[in-house]
């Protein structure tokens, strides 16, 4: 795995082949268990302290780009119980322009 | 003819069950009359002993059980301890000779006697003891009940295993010819 | 910073989208699970019309409820023997029972085993929680020895079933356990046993937070998964018979059983059907019956540990 | 197929007349597990499934046999199992999921005496009641209650066609002793059998709760793209869990009233000697044989008797019963009073109770009894 310091250099040198991801939520669906937050790699997610219609705090993205960036690896999507919270990355990008 | 009803009493291995269904399935099927046949039943059955009931009539019967038989077939000791108590007077009672020993003269119309172990054992196997005992039965009762001898024949050779036709085939034949002293 | 909002999620086309969110607590394994589930059903390119899922009940049961398929909530234990019949009626469908561990193998136990030695060729995700979630968290067949429960209130004093073992040695085709962290992995086994021709298993050890998990030191949502991360070990190939579970010691993850392809028990019922066989001799039935015997030499290495 | 009907004339017990019935009525799965005196039924069917397509499965118990024949039949296929009291007894719930998700199936049970294990081999008429009141909750059940091997095999067709017209499990309650007595069949060529198959959604997908005007909904069946959702839970016509007094009121009253709205058609009793009669024998099954007995006795003594059989005890026949309400009533039955309390319910008076505990049918002479003292009695 790629480490931070090196994703940071990539980024600096603009040679970077990390994939790109982007999160998103369905938010009225998040029930703040926080899985999404402990088990992303790259630490991207925080809990945020707005609160859901159900009284849940969904996650938010942390404000320190560019090294804890998404690298769209999904382990978000697949450990949410609830469906909730999922990336896209280029790729998918590309398919849906396809 | 109205409501005739017949019990076969024995012990187990000796084939009153086959013996009574072949019976009253040549009456039902192809002597056009109404026959039940049931299994013994209730208290009298008991240990080994054996019985099967039919009951037949020329419309549908209603009760399915012999209650009082005027045609009983006795084919053990303790089927005669146990039936023929039950049997109505002056009817028609038909013993295996050597197995069935009377106390007394029954109150019966008929006594028929005819040693069916014997002759299946004579035959070369011993199973085939209920298949004499129906042979003799048609010949004795056949007529009364209305019982063709081609239909119980058709009958009895439908219900055996095809190895076993000719053998169960002769053994009705006996029977049926058997000649009483 | 804020997170895209989004209307619909990637599995929306297999949800029940209506009755989102589920009734599931926070941090409930279920969701992982039937997310790799759904995920799984998308990879191998099922066709959701001819997939049925079937629940027991439980929390587990529910699921049943939120896919967007043929589906049914049955009676507690008899997930299985539903699922049997329907296939017996209608081999062509896929299906998967998607229940609990004391539905399946404490009131249903019987029929689990039965289905495992026909190799009825369905996919069992059995969740094991360790517990009764949804009446409170009572004792379950599976809950590790010491636990608490509502009623092992001073410690379970009972051994838990090792399912994989149980399900090796009655007959199933395919075992795997894996946890709901290992997310990926799980998906890729599901993939297996939906795959598989005969009777499949998945037990997925899946963490309930709030029956469970607060009584037994793992307070916090994310403690449940974290316990799972730090204990388990994936090994190739385990015996099944060293599936035991122990709280607090290391435990097994992996396939347990992936055994060769024989015919299932909708394939021999077909064959019953076939004119042909019906008119054969005893003795060619007996040859033929005898000649598809399942796997018991494979089944015999495994546990004899030579694989 | 060939070989799918045997029509002609056979000597059939009544649990074989079953099999056949189910054979003849298109049964194509059937899960059973074997209890005396029930298991010919299964035997038979083992044997004749696969040569007519079907799928006969020998299960681990009765409650797997239940559950695979609900199963079966969301599948699209028509479905049954046998039984006796204690594989009744473990049916129960699931009886009860197939009224709740309107399940088509059909239970035979063979009654013997009981309670518990009791008499495997002899005869009881002791699930009278168990038929419509043995599984919790709230449902009208349909049982029918067979006197000869003919009935058997007439009933069950009629059991899955009323099962498949209403949509809901429906019982066969035979007896021991009708079950395995030995009498001719009849079985017509395929053409005059009737044979009614579940109404079909019109439109996919189609909610498999959604009544029609009859309050019976069609059925859609797995495979056909309809995403059916089918829980034991209360809900809606969608099938969508709804947990509320509302949902239940509405949900189960339906239920019950599929049944209610269409008792006329469904009821069906034979009345023998009725029309000058002084006295009422009400009998059903085995009893009924003795009744009729008992009936041409107490005529040859003087007393104008009659007897009402009941073919389908469930819905239970009150109509007729009441239509009779000023004559004396004697109930035979192979238990302590269960006929009998819906009989006295009906004609809102005391009856003469003819019981028996189990293991024999009556004598005519104790039905005969009966009749002497519901006749001399003062009313």
């Amino acid at each position: 795995m790629v480490t931070q310091t090196e994703i940071k250099k990539m980024l600096e040198n603009g040679t970077s082949q990390v994939p790109h991801g982007e999160v998103y939520i369905v938010e009225e669906r998040c029930k703040g268990c926080g899985l999404c937050i402990a088990f992303c790699p790259k630490h991207v997610l925080v809990q945020s302290d707005r609160i859901n219609e159900k009284g849940y705090h969904p996650p938010e993205l942390v404000e320190v780009p560019p090294t804890d960036i998404c690298i769209g690896c999904g382990m978000c999507e697949r450990i949410c119980p609830d469906f909730a919270i999922f990336v896209k990355t280029d790729k998918d990008k590309e398919k849906k322009r396809d | 003819m109205a409501r005739i009803e017949m019990q076969i009493g024995g012990f187990g291995g000796q084939g009153v069950i086959l013996a009574g269904l072949v019976i009253a399935r040549a009456l039902s099927l192809y002597d056009g009359r109404e026959a039940v046949f049931t299994q013994a039943y209730g208290p009298e059955a008991r240990g080994g002993a054996s019985a099967s009931g039919i009951v037949v009539d020329d419309e549908r019967v209603d009760y399915p059980y012999p209650l009082h038989p005027e045609i009983l077939v006795l084919m053990s000791q303790e089927a005669m301890t146990t039936y023929l108590p039950n049997m109505r007077k002056g009817g028609i009672l038909i013993i295996e000779e050597n197995l069935v020993h009377l106390d007394g003269e029954p109150d019966v119309s008929e006594l028929h006697k005819i040693p069916a172990t014997k002759i299946a054992e004579e035959l070369g196997n011993k199973i085939v003891t209920n298949i004499v005992m129906v042979g003799f039965i048609a010949k004795v009762v056949g007529d009364r009940i209305g019982l063709k001898k081609e239909s119980i024949k058709k009958s009895v050779l439908e219900m055996v295993p095809a190895k076993v036709r000719e053998l169960n085939e002769k053994a009705f034949e006996m029977g049926y010819n058997y000649e009483e002293a | 910073m804020p997170i895209h909002k989004a209307e619909h999620h990637p599995l929306d086309a297999y949800l029940r989208t209506e009755r989102l969110p589920h009734v599931w607590c926070p941090g409930c394994g279920l969701g992982i699970a039937l997310g790799a589930y759904l995920r799984a059903l998308q990879n191998v390119g099922f066709d959701p019309q001819e997939t049925v899922m079937v629940s027991g009940i439980g929390c587990s049961g529910r699921a049943a409820g939120y896919v967007k398929m043929d589906s049914f909530h049955t009676t507690h234990g008899r997930a299985i023997p539903f699922a049997v019949g329907l296939k017996a009626a209608r081999p062509e469908l896929n299906v998967t029972v998607f229940s609990g561990d004391g539905d399946l193998f404490s009131i249903g136990g019987n029929h689990i085993l039965h289905a495992a030695r026909r190799n009825v060729n369905i996919t069992v995700l059995a969740i094991n929680n360790y517990v009764y979630g949804m009446t409170g968290g009572q004792l379950a067949p599976t809950t590790p020895e010491s636990s608490i429960t509502t009623t092992s209130p001073y410690g379970n004093i009972e051994s838990p079933f090792n399912i994989a073992g149980l399900m090796a040695v009655a007959g199933a085709s395919y075992v795997a356990r894996w946890t709901t962290v290992h997310e990926r992995r799980l998906q890729k086994s599901i993939e297996k046993a939906l795959t598989k021709r005969g009777f499949s298993i998945v037990e997925i050890m899946s963490p309930c937070p709030t029956t469970f998990g607060r009584r037994n030191n793992m307070r916090g949502i994310v403690d449940s998964m974290m316990y799972y991360k730090k204990y388990s070990v994936i090994k190739e190939h385990p015996n099944p018979l060293d599936g035991v579970i122990k709280p607090g010691e290391k435990f097994i993850v992996g396939e347990f059983m992936d055994a060769p392809d024989e015919p299932t028990f909708e394939d021999k019922l077909e064959e019953l059907k076939n004119k042909e066989f019906l008119k054969t001799s005893q003795a060619d039935r007996t040859t033929w019956i005898l000649e598809h015997r399942r796997h018991l030499e494979t089944l015999a290495k495994i546990i004899g540990g030579e694989q | 197929m060939s070989n799918e009907i045997l029509e002609g004339e056979y000597f059939l017990s009544g649990d074989a007349a079953a099999a056949e019935g189910a054979v003849a009525a298109g049964c194509k799965v059937f899960a059973g597990y074997p209890i005396t005196p029930s298991s010919e039924v299964a035997e038979k069917l083992a044997r004749r499934l696969p040569q007519v397509g079907g799928v006969f499965i020998q299960m681990e118990d009765e409650l797997g046999s239940i559950a695979a024949i609900l199963g079966a039949s969301w599948g699209g296929k028509k479905s049954m199992t046998a039984t006796s009291g204690p594989g009744f007894s473990l049916m129960m719930e699931n009886y009860g999921l197939g009224m709740m998700t309107e399940t088509p199936t059909v239970i035979v049970n063979v009654q013997r005496g009981g309670p518990s294990t009791g008499l495997p081999t002899l005869l009881g008429q002791g699930e009278f009641m168990q038929a419509k009141f043995g599984s919790h909750g709230v449902f009208e059940a349909i049982a029918l209650a067979p006197e000869s091997p003919q009935e058997c095999f007439d009933f069950t067709i009629k059991a899955f066609n009323l099962a498949e017209k209403y949509r809901q499990p429906v019982v066969v309650l035979m007896d021991e002793s009708t079950g395995h007595l030995f009498e001719k069949v009849r079985i017509p060529p395929e053409d005059e059998i009737e044979i009614i198959n579940r109404k079909k959604p019109k439109e996919v997908p189609y909610p498999p709760f959604m009544p029609d005007d009859d309050l019976i909904p069609p059925m859609p069946i797995v495979g056909e793209g309809h995403q059916i959702h089918a829980t034991g839970l209360t809900h809606d016509e969608y099938g969508r869990p709804t947990i509320t007094a509302e949902a239940q009121e509405k949900y189960v009253k339906r239920l019950v009233e599929k049944i209610r709205k269409h008792a006329d058609e469904i009821m069906d009793y034979e009345e023998v000697m009725t029309d000058d009669a002084d006295v009422i024998v009400v009998a059903y099954g085995i009893t009924a044989r003795s009744a009729r007995r008992a009936i041409i006795q107490a005529r040859e003594k003087g007393i104008k008797a009659g007897l009402i059989r009941l073919k389908v005890v469930w819905p239970f026949p009150d109509k007729i019963l009441q239509k009779y309400a000023d004559k004396k009533f004697v109930v035979a039955e192979v238990n302590q009073g269960q006929a009998l309390i819906m009989v006295e319910r009906a004609i809102r008076k005391s009856a003469t109770f003819v019981g028996k505990m189990g293991g024999e049918p009556h004598r005519p002479e104790e039905i005969l009894k009966g009749i002497e003292e519901a006749y001399n009695a003062n009313s």
